[in-house]
């Protein structure tokens, strides 16, 4: 099953791969990393498809993808 | 289970400096990721402009010059001249290559040196905290364009990429977006295109990428991406001006 | 009278605007004052801070050695300015975001508020955390009276926020208040 | 236009408000901070009064617009910071060698190289001996205070054309960013005088001008060398500024000028408080130095302390200036970081009690 | 019988310092001829490169400010920004203009400065002795370019007049040569229309002069006056790129 | 390379001839008037050794090309004058913040601004006080003769390297212009070390190494300025050069650097001829000064001349080196004039004889 | 009758003009002029049509022409 | 012993090349020598001159203040030049186009030769009018051996040109005679 992992320390809550995702699998949350960013959470895991979409539009290179 | 997206050997670890949703780091990957494809990180020299991407060599895993304000064409030409085999590149932003480094940048390009120039278009000088740049839109406000750009005072936002590609001397010269994830795959591609040329030996090689500066603009980092799209595109479309044959490997 | 403080916190925490803010209420009370922004590189991100200088007389050095107060808003910048304090110092600290235990002195004056809590409480949300460190500020050193910052907010806020001086003088004054002793 | 009573600037806005009020109507420049908002302010105000803000693509066409709008003969600024004055000491020459007047801001940074952007004084020598080719001088006007920057400012337009020479305020991160209130003013005189024999206005009726600093028959260069240095020896003589504070019964004299003088007199005042006897010699203008300032307080006052937020810059010039029976200590501290008034309490106060030297 | 052809207004009586049969003496009699043609002597400012052309003060009736080597369109632009009734050109060799003065000349163009720039394009560094200039063609041997213009190490002759019309700002942008008579009436015609579109208002315009130099070519002034049309204009074509609207009285 | 035992140069050619037999193999330049020689010294001859010339399209660009190519560690060089050198002086800050190593001349002309290309000295401030922004040194080599010029360039580009350091060559028209005959000869070493831990070449098989003059960290900036200064104590104590004549026994001493040195010199044949007991001291190297000598010297001579063709530029430095009991007179003539030997008998001799003013 | 009239002491005998002349008009003398240049000289003045193409090329503007 | 020579005349007259011969001369008899061409302004025309010293000790100034001899090819540099001659100084002067009546010092040697002639007669053209004056110089001064001037010419000219060094050295030794007495 495709699967995507955030880095939430590099995340900086841009929201961009939030926009990006077509599976809406992303959101951004409502806790805090240590630079004071609400970072972005994957909300829907399930039904990631591994595309990448939201990978290839972190500014951070905060997100990784398997498939 | 296979990675299909990971960070870039040709990246340090080092969380970027720049600001939430600034594509800086978009295209900073994408230049890793390319050196990455040629495996060519140990013999890479990438030259730093001045402006919000001066930390390149935080970033990048190779080694790294840093150019005064607009001349790191010369310091690139100057680098190539002496290690031929080695890839050399140089990274400026619009401040830095379209204002007070032009000069540097064409001449470059018309001599055909053999390097690439990563130029990231973002219409605003983002270091020094807003002011007008020569890619500024018509209208567009700045902290010294606080009526917005004038077309009879300051001119048209100029189009590099038109320029370079009247010139003799460049390879490859082309316009490319990080806006969308299908932009981000094109600009990959000729980001690679670009490194190629100059692997091959076959002079001057420029990139342009329209960039945001959510910062600057005054902008959420999603209403600046949407604004590639709906206000740069159209003034600077996208698309490559010239290109010297190339075995298309990629 | 002399009086200088140093104001350190995340940019976005409202620093720079207490600092005007405070000169502006000098100004106001026909005093001499400089407002210092620190400066960091031609960058992003990092910590801000400022330092005022009040005087009846013209005022000296804009820069602040040996600080005789601090408002303090962040971890860092406690680590960073504590040391440099004057022994009977008056730290008012952010104890929202900084335990109190983290300051390594006990020759100066530490009042740690929760700040958040008290602009809560005052204006009904958290934002307004800088005027409450403020006004303590104020009621604790005299360096102007809670008063004329409360007057001074006309000057120091982009009209455009003019309608929110209300909240902001509670915050203030909640500040004060939270301080009397 | 009415005049605010009292106002809190910034040092940077201090300076532009100033070059309006003074009738400056036109400024080139490029982007460099610590200095943003001296064109920003420009940008904002200047279409206001008719004038034109004109961003430049670099320092060396801002220098090289201000050269073309000088020549006839309105008032115009420019303002930069460290690499980008350097940039433009090309133009520094040619206004000197074409004997135009101007005012170009240097609020400095650090350096050598990219260096930051805190306040430092490592520009003096490139201010002062002149950075560009040839034997010329600016004229050099340093403040201390955001009242300063402003009065100087407008001091800075009058003697500019007083001797048609490109005037230089040189300051730093802390002068340029610092708030103060300050009182605006608005000299009598809003423009340089017309009738000028030298402005190129187009030659209606009138044997045409040039402008040029060529001059080949033979001798005419060295003769015009020659009228240069009678420019700066008037101003020796003539516009020499200088603050001095407690200086007729000191036993020591600190010599300091821009914002770290500032810094310095609070030391003092903390020293005269434990009783010993400082006083203070400022330049306020770096060129023409106040040498005979110094060489008549060294007449009384054997020994000195230059301090400086550089390695040893103006301390050259003190030490030219004073008779050779004087001590010159110095004190200094190279970009990247600003003295506190306890440092220099500490400095002060040692070398105020140390055995003499001489 | 009546004088048809004479010494223009607007030029001195002083004589030209410049060696036997160099274009430049033509020129400075084309744009004399267009500043009488106007009636503009009174209310035009000169401004003079450094090049062979430094003299422009001498031989020109009008005002005259000395620019710093390659800076005469940023000292016009000052120049022009406060005298906006007047009429305001430069004069520029292509070590000036197309080398140092690069960045000028671009950023002049593309603020749509209304100035008249006036490009004499010898492809050759006049002044200093006969040093490359980015004009020089290839293979054309120079004081640096001993063994002939190598494209590899020094690039291609660079066309300025084709790079400025891709430009938005300039009014009017074209080539002349004034190697025969025909063209020289035709540059003559072109550069009173370069100082009718500054008249008019209209903005930044350019006139490239294809110009011999005899001295440094190494050539009897006929041999470069041949040159001229054999090799330079096949390189650089004759022809207006760029022009906008105007009322054609000439 | 055979090399000849003897050759008949221009000076602007020894320099180039001496550059290519110190490994020097790229060059990058701006044509400029009175150095041509070297650039197309370098155009002719540099690909016979493989190496490369280039020319700029600018200064700007050549001093920058210089740094691109510095941090590869090859030997580098580029040359100009005044306007052109004007234009580097951001490249020169640049080069001491980075600490690279590079060689520059400066075939110097008159100012201030375009001025005429005979010979001066009007550039000795920007030279030694640092005409770009910051507080730092170039090391700057003083030559008087076609040999000199030989020798001292291939000495410039190994201290240039011992300092990591630009190295500044400064002559003028009669230096550049002279022809003479020389002696070259090849140096030992000829290219600098390739294991230096700087180096930019690739990071193959080792950490990446950067070029860089940000220094950001709190008191890393003033940390590397003092690491700075202290290269240029080193210099001032391992490194100075000098030319002592007859100072011994002399009663009067001229100081002297350059071209004008040599006239000074025919002239204190002649006066000493005429009985009076004249030396002369030479600075080689105009950074570090020769302050040590100079306090030695002045230890027993009491009585200086210094000669300049500028209006007064190194005599601040003799002032600040000698003992304050010394008398320093001075002679100068700006960007315009030549003295001749005549004229400089006439000006020595009178100085000679005058009542001391001590 | 159409007349070309030559100042010869501006003329620096470049001989542009010369060849521009369709009808063989002028020629380069065998004098010198002050600054030592063989001037040109009028050598078929009866067959000089006024067309101007020798003023148009002469760079010295050393030419007037009748018509 | 020390010799210094000043050379001036229009720009195309030759006058660098003699220098240079001068020169290369002196070298050939191991003598030191300095040659400063005049240098004009980065521009086209004029006229050129240039200074020779020669001497058996180091050659100090290059500069020749006080010239002790002059070759003068024309008037103007015989009006430039001639004031500053040291008394008792041989001038070369061209006769065809400089009237020794232009002269204005009675206390020099002015050696007028027609060199155009003498070119005309010895090398069957004008051109080398340059080396008769050179020729004239040295045997007049002394400052070398007219045969090692001769040798010189293949050093100092392009050796596109050696095969005129016949016709170089007859204009030399013509130049020579005319002044032997
Ligand atoms: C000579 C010089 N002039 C000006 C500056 C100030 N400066 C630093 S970055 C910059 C422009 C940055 O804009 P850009 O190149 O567009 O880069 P961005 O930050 O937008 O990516 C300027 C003007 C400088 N460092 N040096
Ligand atoms: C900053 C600077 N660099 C170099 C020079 C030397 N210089 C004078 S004119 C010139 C180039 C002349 O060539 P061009 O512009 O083509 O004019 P031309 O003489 O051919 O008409 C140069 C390089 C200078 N005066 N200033
Ligand atoms: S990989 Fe595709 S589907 Fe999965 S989170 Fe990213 S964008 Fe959404
Ligand atoms: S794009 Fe990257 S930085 Fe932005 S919210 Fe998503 S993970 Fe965070
Ligand atoms: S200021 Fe703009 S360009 Fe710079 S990092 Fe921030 S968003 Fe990016
Ligand atoms: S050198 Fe060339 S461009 Fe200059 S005047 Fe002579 S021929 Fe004309
Ligand atoms: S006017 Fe015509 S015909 Fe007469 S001389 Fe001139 S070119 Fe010849
Ligand atoms: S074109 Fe002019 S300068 Fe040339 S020969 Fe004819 S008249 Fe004389
Ligand atoms: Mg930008
Ligand atoms: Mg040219």
């Amino acid at each position: 099953m495709p699967k995507v992992e955030i880095e939430k320390e590099r995340c900086k809550g841009c929201a961009l791969c939030v926009d990006a995702c077509p599976e809406h699998v992303l959101e951004i949350g409502k806790a805090i990393n240590l630079s004071g960013y609400q970072h972005v959470v994957v909300v829907n895991p399930d039904v990631c498809v591994g595309c990448c979409r939201c990978a290839e539009m972190c500014p951070d290179v905060a997100i990784a993808v398997w498939r | 289970m296979k990675q299909v997206f990971k960070r870039p050997e040709a990246m340090t670890d080092k969380p970027f400096h720049f600001c939430p949703g600034c594509h800086h780091g978009i295209v900073h990957r994408l230049v890793a990721e390319a050196l990455d494809h040629f495996a060519v990180r140990e013999k890479t020299v990438g030259v730093a402009s001045v402006g919000c991407s001066v930390f390149l060599y935080d970033y990048f895993a190779g080694e790294v010059i840093e150019a005064p304000h607009g001349r790191a064409s010369a310091v690139a030409a100057g680098t190539k001249r002496v290690l031929k085999d080695h890839v050399v590149f140089t990274y400026q932003g619009d401040g830095d290559l379209a204002a007070i480094g032009t000069a540097e940048v064409i001449h470059a390009a018309n001599r055909g040196d053999n390097i690439t120039v990563i130029f990231v278009n973002n219409g605003i000088y983002g270091m020094t905290g807003g002011q007008m740049a020569p890619t500024t839109l018509l209208g567009q406000r700045s902290t010294t364009s606080p009526y917005g750009r004038d077309c009879h005072r300051d001119g048209y936002p100029i189009k590099m990429t038109e320029m370079l590609a009247a010139l003799e001397g460049p390879s490859l010269v082309s316009r490319v977006a990080v806006n969308t994830p299908g932009n981000v795959k094109k600009a990959r591609k000729v980001i690679r295109q670009a490194f190629q040329m100059q692997i091959e030996g076959k002079g001057f090689s420029f990139v342009e990428v329209l960039s945001t500066c959510p910062t600057n603009w005054g902008m959420t980092p999603q209403a600046a991406n949407d604004r590639i799209a709906e206000e740069m595109i159209p003034y600077f479309p996208l698309g490559t001006l010239k290109q010297k044959d190339i075995v298309d490997v990629l | 009278m002399y009086n200088d403080v140093i104001m350190a916190g995340f940019g976005g925490q409202g620093i720079m605007l207490i600092g005007n803010l405070l000169a502006y209420a000098a100004i106001l009370e026909d005093k001499n004052v400089t407002f210092l922004p620190s400066y960091g590189v031609e960058m992003r991100g990092g910590t801000a801070n400022c330092s005022v200088v009040i005087d009846e007389r013209e005022v000296g050095s804009p820069i602040v050695g040996r600080p005789m107060s601090l408002i303090i808003m962040n971890r860092p910048s406690l680590v960073k300015f504590e040391p440099r304090m004057k022994p009977g110092g008056v730290v008012i600290l952010n104890k929202t975001l900084v335990a109190p235990e983290v300051s390594e002195r006990d020759d100066i004056d530490l009042v740690a508020l929760d700040l958040n809590a008290l602009s809560e409480a005052a204006a009904g949300n958290t934002r307004l955390a800088n005027m409450v460190a403020l006004g303590a500020y104020v009621q604790k050193s005299g360096a102007v009276t809670v008063a004329s910052v409360s007057v001074a907010l006309k000057d120091a806020l982009n009209p455009k926020y003019h309608k929110m001086i209300p909240a902001n003088q509670k915050a203030i004054e909640a500040g004060a208040a939270a301080v009397k002793s | 236009m009415s005049i605010p009573k009292k106002v809190f600037t910034k040092g940077n806005e201090a300076i532009a408000m100033a070059a309006i009020n003074a009738g400056c109507h036109y400024y080139f420049g490029y982007p460099i901070t610590p200095q943003n908002e001296i064109p920003e302010y420009m940008a904002e105000h200047l279409p206001a009064v008719g004038g034109e803000f004109l961003q430049a693509e670099s320092e060396i066409a801002s220098i090289n617009m201000l050269l073309g709008a000088a020549a006839t003969g309105v008032r115009v600024m420019t303002s930069s910071s460290g690499p980008g004055i350097s940039l433009m000491q090309e133009g520094f020459s040619y206004f000197a060698g074409n004997e135009l007047p101007a005012v170009v801001v240097n609020i400095s940074r650090q350096g050598p190289g990219l260096g930051g952007i805190n306040a430092t004084q490592g520009d003096y020598f490139q201010s002062v001996k002149g950075g560009g080719h040839g034997d010329y001088k600016l004229i050099v006007l340093a403040p201390h205070t955001g009242q300063e920057l402003y009065d100087l400012t407008i001091k800075a337009f009058e003697i500019s054309e007083k001797y048609r020479m490109l005037t230089l305020i040189l300051g730093d991160a802390i002068l340029g960013q610092i708030k103060e209130p300050i009182i605006p003013w608005i000299p009598e005189k809003i423009s340089g005088d017309p009738d000028r024999d030298w402005l190129i206005t187009g030659a209606k009726g009138r044997t045409p001008r040039k402008i040029t600093s060529l001059f080949l028959a033979d001798g005419e260069m060295e003769k015009h060398n020659w009228h240069l240095q009678e420019k700066y020896e008037r101003l020796e003589r003539d516009d020499v500024m200088v603050e001095e504070v407690d200086t007729e019964d000191a036993e020591l004299i600190v010599v300091a000028f821009g914002s770290v003088a500032r810094i310095v007199k609070s030391a003092i005042a903390q020293v005269r408080e434990a009783g010993m006897k400082v006083g203070l010699v400022r330049p306020i203008t770096l060129f023409p130095f106040p040498r005979q300032t110094l060489l008549d307080v060294g007449g009384r006052t054997k020994k000195f302390l230059v301090v400086e937020m550089n390695t040893g810059q103006m301390v050259e010039d003190v030490r030219l200036s004073l008779p050779g029976d004087c001590q010159v200590d110095f004190y200094g501290r190279p970009g990247g970081s600003v003295p506190t008034p306890e440092d220099l309490y500490d400095v002060i106060s040692e070398t105020y009690t140390a055995q003499s030297s001489n």
